[in-house]
C-alpha cells in the first residue's frame, strides 16, 4: 500500500474531524467547568452533533468517492447513515439528560464517550479498509463499555459491562482472525482490492471461506444475532437505561454499515457462502428472540430479545443479496433504531429520582397518567410488531418482499410466523398501558425539549408510515437502486 | 357535482382525521360532551358522502368506478389506488351506515374516555372503507391490518371482564391469519411485478403455487369470516366487546373475510379453489349445521348471536364456493348453470349485507338490555315484554329476520343461496336448508326466554353471591322488585336506531332489486374470471 | 559450533569484568559515601596491600555460606525465579552496548528497542519477588516499586524518543556516531531537558536513592526483598548494581557521545591521545554517572511517595512532551548543527 | 526452514487456546482478560506471517494498531474489573449471574 | 539479519545461568536448618494474622492502566521519530495531532485527580 496524502481530501473527512476536535474540546471544557455550568457540556455536545450533521450535508458526495489511499469512502450510503446516526444520537442525548441528572451520571464523560462512540460509528460507516473497519468498531465498542460501566455503584451495571466487554472482545478477536485470513489471501486491507482479488480467482477459496466464517461470526456477535447474542439481554438490562437507549439505537446502524461494507463490498463474490450462514443466523435470531421475549418481566430485557429478533429481520434484506435487498435492510435498520430510540425514551420518561422504569408493570395505566405519551408508545409498540401502516410494518414488508424475490419463501413464512409471536409481547405492553389501572399515579412532566423530541420521534413513525417512499428513496438511492 | 370529488378518499380520510380531531377536542373530558356530537356529525357527513356512491353508480359495467390512482411507493409499483365495483360498493355504504348507528349507540353508555371511544370507531370506519375500496393489494393489506388496532383498543378498554384475554386472542388470531396473505401477495408481486389486484386476475400461476396461495389467503380470510375451526376468537371477542364493538365486528369485519374470498381467492387462484371447493363447502356446512347446534345451547345472549353470525357467514362462503359445482353440473344447461352460479354469489352477497343489518340490530338489542341490567345471561331475563313492549317488538322482529322470515332481508339471501345450492348438489342444499330450522330454533327460543315468560324481578347484584340457583330464587322472592321489573322502555335515541334498522331490513326484504342490480354485472364479470383456468 | 563458542567467549569477556565492576561498585559506594560523610568506609579487608579492597570478596563469601530461607506459604517456584528474572535482563542488555567503535557483541539495528525491552523486564523480578514472598512488607514494596518504575518508564521513553528524533536510528553505534563533531554536538546540549530527565528517571528506575521507597529501610525494612537471604539476596543486589551500570552506560551513549572524545574538534588537542576516541572515554563517562548515583545517595533525603509520583507524572512527562515538539520542529526545519 | 503454514498453525493453536480458555474457565475474570489478549496475539501472529511471506508491509501496520487497541481494551477491561470487584467483592466468573431470563 | 540476534539469545541464556548459578551455590554451601519461626514472614514481631496478598490501593491499578496507554503512545512515537526527517511537515503535523490528543487525555486525567497521590 502506498500512501498518497492529498490535503484536499481532508475535506471529505470534515464530519469526523469536526467530531473529534469538538469531542476533545468538550472533554477539556467539562473538566474546567464549575458544577453549576454543567449544562454547557450538554449544549456543546448537541452543538457538535448538529455541526457534524451539517458537515455531512456539506460533503454529500455526487458519486462514490474513495479517498485517503483507499482507506475512506464517502458515498450516498455513508452520508445517509451518518445523518441518521447523528440525529439519533442527538435525540438520545435529549432523552437521557434528565435521567442522568437524577442519577448523578450527568458528567462530561457520558457525553464525551457518546461523542467518541459516534465518531467510531462514522468511521465504521465510511470504512473502506479492514483497518478502518476495525478501528471504528473498537472506538465504538470501547466507548460503549465505558458508558455501561459508568454507574459505578450498580452491581448490575458493572456486571453487564464486564460481560459486554468480554464478549465484545471475543467478537473483535473473531473478526480480526477472519480479517487476517482475508489479508493473507489477498495481500491487501483495501476492500476494493480484496473484492478484485476474489473476483479474479487468484485467491485461495478455501482460506477465504475459512476467514469468512470468522468474519460472519464476529459480525453476528456485534449485531447480537443468535447464537452469538448472549451479551445482549444482560447488557440491556444491566446498563443504565440511558446507556441502553444509546446502545440499542445508533450502533446498529453502524453495525449494518460494516455488514454491507465487509460482506457485500468486500466479499460480494462469496455471496453464495455467506448467504447460507446468514439464513441460519437470521432464522435463529427471529425465532429465539421472539419466543424468549415473551417470558420476560423486565422490559429492558424484553426489548433486548426484541432487538435480537429485529436483527434477524434485518439480515433478511442482506440475505436477499440484491441492491434492493440491501436497501431494504438499510431501511429496516434505520426504522428499527428509530423505534428503539422512542421506546427507551418512554422508559426514561417514566423513570424518576431513585426509580427506574424497568418492570413491565411500571407501564401500567400509562394512558391515564399521560394519554399522549401512551399514544406515542402505542405507535412505537405497534410499529415494532409490524402493524400497518406504521413504519415498522414497511420495514418488515420490504425485507420480506426482497427475500421472497430472492426465492427464500420458506424463510419469509417463518419470519411472519415469528413476527406474529412477537406481536404478543408488544401487545402486552399496550395492554398494560391502556387496559390496566396505574399502580403509581404521579403525573409525568418531562422537559419541553424532551416532550417535543419524543413526540417527533413517535409521529415520525406514524406519518412516515403513510408515505414510506420518502425514507425508502434514501435507502434505495444509497444502494444505487 | 360529485363526479370530480375524490369521493373514496374523502370517505376514508374524513373519518380518520375526524377521529384524531375528536381525540383532540375531547381529551380532557371523560364523558365526551363535546366529543360525541362532533363524532356524530362526522359519521353522518361520511354517510351522506357515501350516498353518491350508490346513486352515481353505473351498474351496467363491471369496471371499477370512482377510481383514484396515485403513485404511493413507486419503488415497488405500489399505488394509492381506489375504486369500487358492484361488490364492494354496497359494503361501503353498509359501513358508513352502521357507524352512524354505533356512534349513537354509545351515546349514553360510554362515560369513560368517550373521546377515545368515538375516535376509535371513526378511525375504524375510515380504515374499513379503505379495505373495501382498495385496488392495490398492499393498500388493501395495510387497511386490513390497521383495522385490528382500533378494535383491539375498543375491546380492551371498554370491554367486559375477560376483555384482555379476548382482545389479545382476537388480535393474534387475525394477525396470524393475515400475515400469510402478505407472503402470498409478495409472491404474486415477485411473479407479476405489480400490486394491482386486477392484474393478479390475469396472472398465470402454476397449480402448486395456486394451492399454496389458496391456503395463504384461506388463513387470512377464514379467520376473519370466521370459518370453523378457526372461529373461536369470535365468541370471545363478541362477548367481551362493548355493544358498538360487537356491532362493527358482526356487521362489517366479518364481511371483510368474505369480501377477501371474492376479491382474491376466487379470481386469482380459480384452479386451486375449484380443486379444493369440497374443502370449503365442507367447512361452510360445518359452520351452518354444527355451529347452529352450538348456538342452541348458549346461555349468553351475545355468545348466541356470535355463533349465529358464524353460522350465517357459513352460508356466505357456501354461496361463494358452490359455483364450481354448479358450473360443472352437466345435468343442467350451461346458461342455467352460469345463472345459478351468479345467483349463489349474489345470494351470498345479499346475505352479507342483510346479516350486517340484522346482527348489528341484535347486538344493539342485547346492548339495550345490558345497559340496564348489566347482564347478558338469558336466565337473568324473562318477561321483558311486560316492561318494555316497544323493545320487545323490535327484538322479535329482528329475531324473526335472523331466522330468515320471508319479507325480511334475511330471507332473500338464504333463499337465493339454497336455491342455487340445489343446482350443485341436493345434499348440500339440504344441509344448508337446515339453517332455516336451526336459525329459527335458537333465535326464537332465546326470544321466548328473554322477552316472554315470567318477569324476573330480583336484584342481580345482590344475588351474585349465591351460586345455588334455588337459594337465589328463594332470596329473590323476598326482595323488593328490581331487575326486569324495573326496566324502562326504549328512549328516543334507542328507538330511532332500531327503527332505522328495522325499516332497512324490511325494505331489502321486500324490494331487494336495487341491491341485486348493482351487483349483477360485477358478479357476472367475476364469474368469467372464476371459470377461466389460470394455470400456467 | 565454533562460532557459538567464539560468541560465548566474547560474552564471558563482557560478563566477567562487568561482575567485577559490580562488586567494586559496591565498595566504591561505601567508600564514596564514607568520604562524603567524612569517614573512611571499609578498610579492614586488605588485598594486595590495599585497605578495604578485599571487602566485596569477603561479602560474597559470607553470603555464599548464609542459609537461604524460603518463607512458609511462599510460592516456591516464583520465589526462586524472581532474582533470576532481575539479573538476567540486566546482563543480557549488554549484548548491544558498544564499548568503542566496532567493539560490540552484536550490532543490531533495533538495539535501543532491545535495551528498552530488557530494562522493562526488570520490573517483573520485583513484582514476583513481592508477590511470592507472602509478606506484607514485600508486597507493599513491590507495588510501590512497580508503580514507580512504570511511571518513570514513560518519562524515560519520551526522553528516548527525543534521542531517536535526533539520531534517526535505533542502532546504538549509529547514535553515538551521529554525535561526533565536538562536545557541543553531543546530544546533552540540544536534548538538555531530556538528558536530565533521562538520568533522573534512570535513578528512579533502578530504585536508587532518593527514589528508594521500594526498599525504604526505615519504613518497610527492605521492601520487596525483605524475605530474601543469602545468595538470593546477593543476586538481587547484583542486579541492582548491574542495572545502575547499564543505565549509566546508556546515558553515556545517548547523551554524552559514548566513546567519543570530548576534545574532538578542538584543534589544540588534534593529534594528541586526548582527541582519540576510545573505550577509555566511554568508561570515564560511565564512571561519571555512577559517581552521580553515589553522590545522590549521600546527599538527598528520600522522597515521599506522592512526591515521586508527582515528579514523574506531572513534571517530567509534560516537559518531555514539550521538548519533543521543540525537537520535532527543529528536525523538520533541519536546525544546524545537530539536525542538518 | 519455516514456511507460512507453520505460522498459521501456531496462530490457529494460540487462537483455539484462547477461545478454549474463555469458554472453559469458570473461575477468574482476569484469566478471561488474558485469554482475550492471547487471542489478539494469535491474530497478530497471522498478520505478521502473512505480511512477511507476502512481502507487504500493511499487515505489520495493522498489527501495530491491534496492539494499541488491545492495550486500550485491557485498560478498560481492568477498569471494569476494578469497579466490579468493588461492587461484588469477587471476580469469580460464576458469580456474574445476577441477571437471568 | 536474524543471525545478528543469535548472540543475544546466547547472552540471555548466560544471563540466566549467571542468575541461577549463585543461587545453586548458595544452596550447596549455605546452612539448611529451617524452623517454623524462621520461615514465618517478617511481621515486626507480631504473628502474621492474615494473608499477605491483601487488597491494595486502587491507585496502583490506575497507574498500571495509565502506563499501558502511555507506553503504547511511545511505541507509536518510536517509528515516527526514526524517520521524522524524511516525513517533513506532513509527518510532523500528523504526529502533533496525535500528541495533541494524547495531551488532551493527559490534561483530563490530571484534572480528574488520577495523578494525585496522597
Amino acid at each position: 500500500m502506498s500512501f498518497e496524502f492529498v490535503a484536499a481530501e481532508l475535506g471529505y473527512l470534515m464530519p469526523e474531524i469536526l467530531l473529534l476536535t469538538l469531542a476533545c474540546v468538550v472533554l477539556l471544557v467539562d473538566v474546567y467547568l464549575p458544577e453549576q455550568l454543567r449544562n454547557l457540556t450538554y449544549q456543546l455536545t448537541q452543538g457538535t452533533l448538529i455541526g457534524a450533521a451539517l458537515m455531512v450535508i456539506a460533503t454529500y458526495p455526487d458519486s462514490r468517492m474513495v479517498v485517503m489511499s483507499g482507506l475512506y469512502v464517502n458515498d450516498a450510503m455513508a452520508a445517509i447513515l451518518k445523518l441518521f446516526i447523528l440525529t439519533i444520537v442527538f435525540f438520545a442525548f435529549i432523552y437521557s439528560r434528565d435521567y442522568l441528572r437524577d442519577r448523578g451520571l450527568l458528567r462530561g464523560e457520558f457525553f464525551v464517550l457518546g461523542l467518541f462512540a459516534t465518531l467510531g460509528m462514522l468511521v465504521m460507516v465510511s470504512a473502506h479498509s479492514l483497518l478502518l473497519v476495525y478501528l471504528g468498531l473498537e472506538l465504538l465498542s470501547l466507548s460503549l463499555y465505558g458508558m455501561v460501566a459508568m454507574q459505578r455503584d450498580s452491581h448490575q451495571a458493572t456486571e453487564a459491562a464486564m460481560k459486554y466487554f468480554v464478549l465484545g472482545a471475543i467478537a473483535s478477536g473473531m473478526l480480526l482472525y477472519g480479517m487476517s485470513m482475508l489479508y493473507g489471501v489477498t495481500s491487501s486491507l483495501d476492500l476494493n482490492v480484496i473484492a478484485q482479488a476474489i473476483n479474479a480467482n487468484t485467491a485461495n477459496k478455501t482460506m477465504l471461506v475459512y476467514g469468512l466464517v470468522f468474519i460472519v461470526i464476529g459480525l453476528a456477535f456485534k449485531l447480537g444475532a443468535v447464537p452469538f447474542h448472549m451479551w445482549v439481554p444482560d447488557v440491556y438490562q444491566g446498563a443504565p437505561t440511558a446507556v441502553t437507549l444509546f446502545i440499542s439505537s445508533a450502533p446498529k446502524i453502524a453495525a449494518f454499515a460494516i455488514l454491507i461494507r465487509l460482506l457485500v463490498e468486500g466479499l460480494g463474490s462469496l455471496q453464495s457462502h455467506w448467504q447460507g450462514m446468514l439464513v441460519l443466523l437470521s432464522f435463529l435470531s427471529m425465532g429465539l428472540g421472539n419466543i424468549v421475549a415473551i417470558a420476560q418481566s423486565n422490559i429492558k430485557r424484553m426489548l433486548a430479545y426484541s432487538t435480537i429478533s429485529h436483527v434477524g429481520f434485518l439480515m433478511l434484506g442482506v440475505i436477499a443479496g440484491s441492491a434492493k435487498g440491501y436497501g431494504a435492510a438499510m431501511f429496516y435498520t434505520i426504522v428499527y433504531t428509530l423505534m428503539s430510540l422512542g421506546s427507551f425514551g418512554i422508559l426514561l420518561l417514566l423513570s424518576r429520582v431513585g426509580f427506574d422504569a424497568e418492570r413491565l408493570e411500571d407501564l401500567k395505566g400509562l394512558n391515564e397518567r399521560n394519554g399522549w405519551f401512551a399514544f406515542i408508545m402505542l405507535i412505537l409498540m405497534l410499529s415494532m410488531a409490524g402493524i400497518p401502516p406504521l413504519l415498522g410494518f414497511w420495514a418488515k414488508w420490504v425485507v420480506l418482499a426482497e427475500v421472497i424475490q430472492a426465492g427464500y419463501i420458506w424463510l419469509a413464512i417463518f419470519a411472519v410466523i415469528f413476527s406474529v409471536i412477537g406481536a404478543f409481547y408488544y401487545l402486552r405492553i399496550i395492554k398494560l398501558m391502556y387496559f390496566d389501572k396505574p399502580e403509581d399515579t404521579t403525573s409525568i412532566t418531562p422537559q419541553t425539549d424532551m416532550q417535543v423530541a419524543l413526540s417527533t420521534n413517535g409521529l415520525f413513525i406514524l406519518l412516515l408510515g403513510l408515505v414510506p417512499q420518502v425514507l425508502l428513496n434514501f435507502c434505495f438511492s444509497a444502494m444505487g437502486v | 357535482m360529485f363526479a370530480d370529488l375524490p369521493l373514496l378518499s374523502l370517505l376514508i380520510w374524513l373519518p380518520i382525521l375526524g377521529g384524531f380531531w375528536v381525540l383532540a377536542v375531547g381529551r380532557q373530558d371523560n364523558s365526551g360532551t363535546t366529543a360525541k356530537p362532533v363524532a356524530l356529525a362526522i359519521s353522518i357527513v361520511t354517510f351522506v358522502l357515501s350516498l353518491p356512491l350508490f346513486f352515481g353508480f353505473d351498474s351496467t359495467t363491471p369496471a371499477m368506478q370512482f377510481s383514484e390512482r396515485l403513485a404511493w411507493i413507486p419503488s415497488f409499483n405500489i399505488y394509492y389506488h381506489l375504486g369500487v365495483d358492484g361488490i364492494s360498493m354496497p359494503l361501503i355504504i353498509l359501513t358508513t351506515f352502521t357507524t352512524v348507528l354505533v356512534v349513537l349507540a354509545g351515546w349514553e353508555v360510554i362515560q369513560y374516555k368517550s373521546a377515545q371511544y368515538m375516535a376509535s370507531f371513526l378511525i375504524m370506519e375510515g380504515v374499513m372503507i379503505g379495505v373495501f375500496a382498495s385496488l392495490d393489494a398492499i393498500l388493501f393489506y395495510v387497511m386490513f391490518e390497521a383495522m385490528l388496532v382500533p378494535m383491539f383498543i375498543i375491546i380492551g378498554i371498554w370491554g367486559g371482564v375477560n376483555r384482555i384475554y379476548a382482545t389479545i386472542k382476537f388480535f393474534l388470531y387475525t394477525f396470524l391469519g393475515s400475515v400469510f396473505m402478505l407472503v402470498a401477495l409478495l409472491y404474486l408481486y415477485s411473479q407479476s411485478d405489480s400490486f394491482y389486484i386486477l392484474d393478479y386476475h390475469q396472472l398465470k400461476i402454476s397449480f402448486q403455487a395456486q394451492v399454496l396461495i389458496f391456503f395463504a389467503f384461506f388463513m387470512a380470510f377464514a379467520v376473519k369470516v370466521p370459518m370453523w375451526p378457526v372461529h373461536t376468537w369470535l365468541p370471545d371477542a363478541h362477548v367481551e366487546a362493548p355493544t358498538g364493538g360487537s356491532v362493527i365486528l358482526a356487521a362489517i369485519m366479518l364481511k371483510l373475510g368474505a369480501y377477501g374470498f371474492l376479491r382474491f381467492t376466487l379470481p386469482i387462484v380459480p384452479d386451486a379453489s375449484k380443486d379444493l371447493d369440497w374443502f370449503m363447502i365442507f367447512l361452510s356446512l360445518v359452520a351452518v349445521v354444527y355451529i347452529g347446534f352450538v348456538a342452541l345451547v348458549q346461555k349468553d345472549m351475545k355468545k348466541l348471536i356470535a355463533y349465529s353470525s358464524i353460522s350465517h357467514m357459513g352460508f356466505v362462503t357456501l354461496g361463494f364456493f358452490m359455483v364450481f359445482r354448479i358450473l360443472a353440473n352437466t345435468q343442467i344447461p350451461p346458461e342455467a348453470a352460469t345463472a345459478g352460479a351468479a345467483m349463489g354469489i349474489q345470494g351470498a352477497m345479499v346475505q352479507m349485507i342483510s346479516h350486517g343489518f340484522i346482527s348489528g340490530a341484535m347486538f344493539l338489542c342485547v346492548g339495550v338490555l345490558y345497559d340496564r341490567l348489566h347482564s347478558r345471561m338469558i336466565h337473568d331475563y324473562g318477561g321483558v315484554a311486560n316492561t318494555m313492549p316497544l323493545f320487545a317488538m323490535f327484538s322479535v322482529f329482528f329475531a324473526m329476520s335472523n331466522a330468515g322470515l320471508p319479507g325480511t332481508s334475511g330471507f332473500v339471501g338464504e333463499f337465493l343461496v339454497i336455491l342455487s345450492a340445489f343446482k350443485a348438489n341436493f345434499w348440500i342444499a339440504f344441509l344448508a336448508a337446515t339453517t332455516l330450522i336451526l336459525g329459527a330454533a335458537y333465535t326464537l327460543w332465546m326470544v321466548k326466554r328473554v322477552i316472554f315468560g315470567k318477569v324476573h324481578n330480583y336484584n342481580l347484584d345482590h344475588l351474585e353471591q349465591f351460586s345455588n340457583r334455588r337459594r337465589r330464587r328463594a332470596e329473590s322472592e323476598q326482595l323488593a322488585p328490581t331487575g326486569v321489573a324495573t326496566l324502562h322502555d326504549l328512549n328516543a335515541r334507542e328507538t330511532t336506531i332500531l327503527a332505522i334498522l328495522a325499516v332497512t331490513v324490511l325494505f331489502f326484504g321486500i324490494y331487494p332489486a336495487p341491491l341485486l342490480d348493482v351487483m349483477q354485472v360485477s358478479v357476472q364479470h367475476l364469474l368469467e374470471h372464476i371459470s377461466q383456468s389460470k394455470l400456467m | 559450533m565454533l562460532e557459538t563458542l567464539y560468541y560465548i567467549i566474547k560474552i564471558v569477556a563482557i560478563v566477567l569484568p562487568l561482575m567485577g565492576c559490580v562488586a567494586y561498585l559496591t565498595l566504591a559506594e561505601r567508600k564514596v559515601i564514607g568520604y562524603i560523610q567524612i569517614r573512611i568506609g571499609p578498610n579492614r579487608v586488605n588485598l594486595l596491600g590495599l585497605r578495604g579492597v578485599g571487602q566485596p570478596l569477603a561479602d560474597a563469601i559470607k553470603l555464599m555460606f548464609k542459609e537461604i530461607i524460603i518463607p512458609s506459604n511462599a510460592n516456591r517456584f516464583l520465589f526462586l525465579s524472581a532474582p533470576v528474572l532481575s539479573i538476567a535482563p540486566a546482563l543480557a542488555a549488554w549484548a548491544v552496548i558498544p564499548f568503542a567503535e566496532g567493539l560490540v557483541l552484536t550490532d543490531i539495528n533495533a538495539g535501543l528497542l532491545y535495551i528498552l525491552a530488557m530494562t522493562s523486564l526488570g520490573v517483573y523480578g520485583v513484582i514476583i519477588a513481592g508477590w511470592a514472598s507472602n509478606s506484607k512488607y514485600a508486597f507493599l514494596g513491590a507495588m510501590r516499586s512497580a508503580a514507580q518504575i512504570v511511571a518513570y518508564e514513560i518519562a524515560m521513553g519520551f526522553a528516548l524518543v527525543g534521542v531517536l528524533m535526533a539520531a534517526h536510528s535505533l542502532n546504538l553505534s549509529q547514535i553515538v556516531l551521529k554525535q561526533s563533531g565536538s562536545i557541543l554536538h553531543w546530544y546533552w546540549l540540544p536534548l538538555f531537558p531530556l538528558f536530565i530527565i533521562y538520568f533522573i528517571s534512570a535513578v528512579a528506575e533502578t530504585n536508587r536513592a532518593p527514589f528508594d521507597v521500594a526498599e525504604g529501610e526505615s519504613e518497610i525494612v527492605a521492601g520487596f526483598h525483605v524475605e530474601y537471604s543469602g545468595m538470593l539476596f546477593a543476586v538481587f543486589f547484583l542486579a541492582e548494581y548491574a542495572n545502575m551500570i547499564l543505565v549509566s552506560a546508556l546515558a553515556a551513549l545517548m547523551f554524552l557521545g559514548g566513546w567519543l572524545s570530548p576534545f574532538q574538534g578542538i584543534s589544540a588537542f588534534d593529534g594528541t591521545f586526548l582527541a582519540q576516541h576510545g573505550f577509555i572515554w566511554f568508561a570515564l563517562k560511565v564512571s561519571l554517572f555512577l559517581f552521580l548515583f553515589l553522590w545522590f545517595r549521600a546527599t538527598f533525603p528520600r522522597y515521599r511517595y506522592d512526591q515521586i509520583m508527582r515528579l514523574g507524572w506531572k513534571v517530567f512527562i509534560p516537559i518531555t512532551i514539550v521538548w519533543i515538539v521543540v525537537i520535532g520542529v527543529a528536525v523538520v526545519a533541519k536546525l544546524p548543527p545537530w539536525f542538518a | 526452514m519455516l514456511v507460512l503454514s507453520d505460522f498459521l498453525i501456531l496462530g490457529a493453536v494460540l487462537f483455539c487456546l484462547s477461545v478454549a480458555g474463555i469458554f472453559l474457565n469458570r473461575k477468574n475474570v482476569i484469566i478471561l482478560l488474558m485469554c482475550i489478549e492471547l487471542m489478539l496475539l494469535a491474530v497478530n501472529m497471522n498478520f505478521i506471517a502473512f505480511s512477511y511471506f507476502n512481502a507487504d508491509i500493511t499487515g505489520q501496520i495493522f498489527v501495530f494498531f491491534i496492539l494499541t487497541v488491545a492495550a486500550a481494551e485491557s485498560a478498560i477491561g481492568l477498569a471494569i474489573l476494578v469497579v466490579l470487584f468493588r461492587n461484588k467483592n469477587t471476580i469469580n466468573v460464576e458469580d456474574l449471574d445476577s441477571m437471568k431470563g | 539479519m536474524l543471525e545478528a540476534y543469535f548472540p543475544i539469545l546466547l547472552f540471555i541464556i548466560i544471563g540466566l545461568v549467571v542468575g541461577i548459578a549463585p543461587i545453586g551455590i548458595g544452596f550447596l554451601m549455605g546452612a539448611h536448618k529451617p524452623d517454623q519461626e524462621k520461615n514465618s514472614p517478617y511481621e515486626c514481631g507480631f504473628e502474621a494474622f492474615e494473608d499477605a496478598r491483601m487488597k491494595f490501593d486502587v491507585r496502583y491499578y490506575l497507574v498500571a492502566i495509565l502506563f499501558i496507554i502511555f507506553d503504547l503512545e511511545i511505541a507509536f512515537l518510536f517509528p515516527w521519530a526514526i524517520v521524522s526527517d524524511q516525513l517533513g511537515w506532513f509527518g510532523f503535523t500528523a504526529m502533533m495531532i496525535f500528541l495533541g490528543i494524547l495531551v488532551v487525555g493527559f490534561i483530563y486525567e490530571w484534572k480528574k485527580g488520577a495523578l494525585e497521590w496522597e
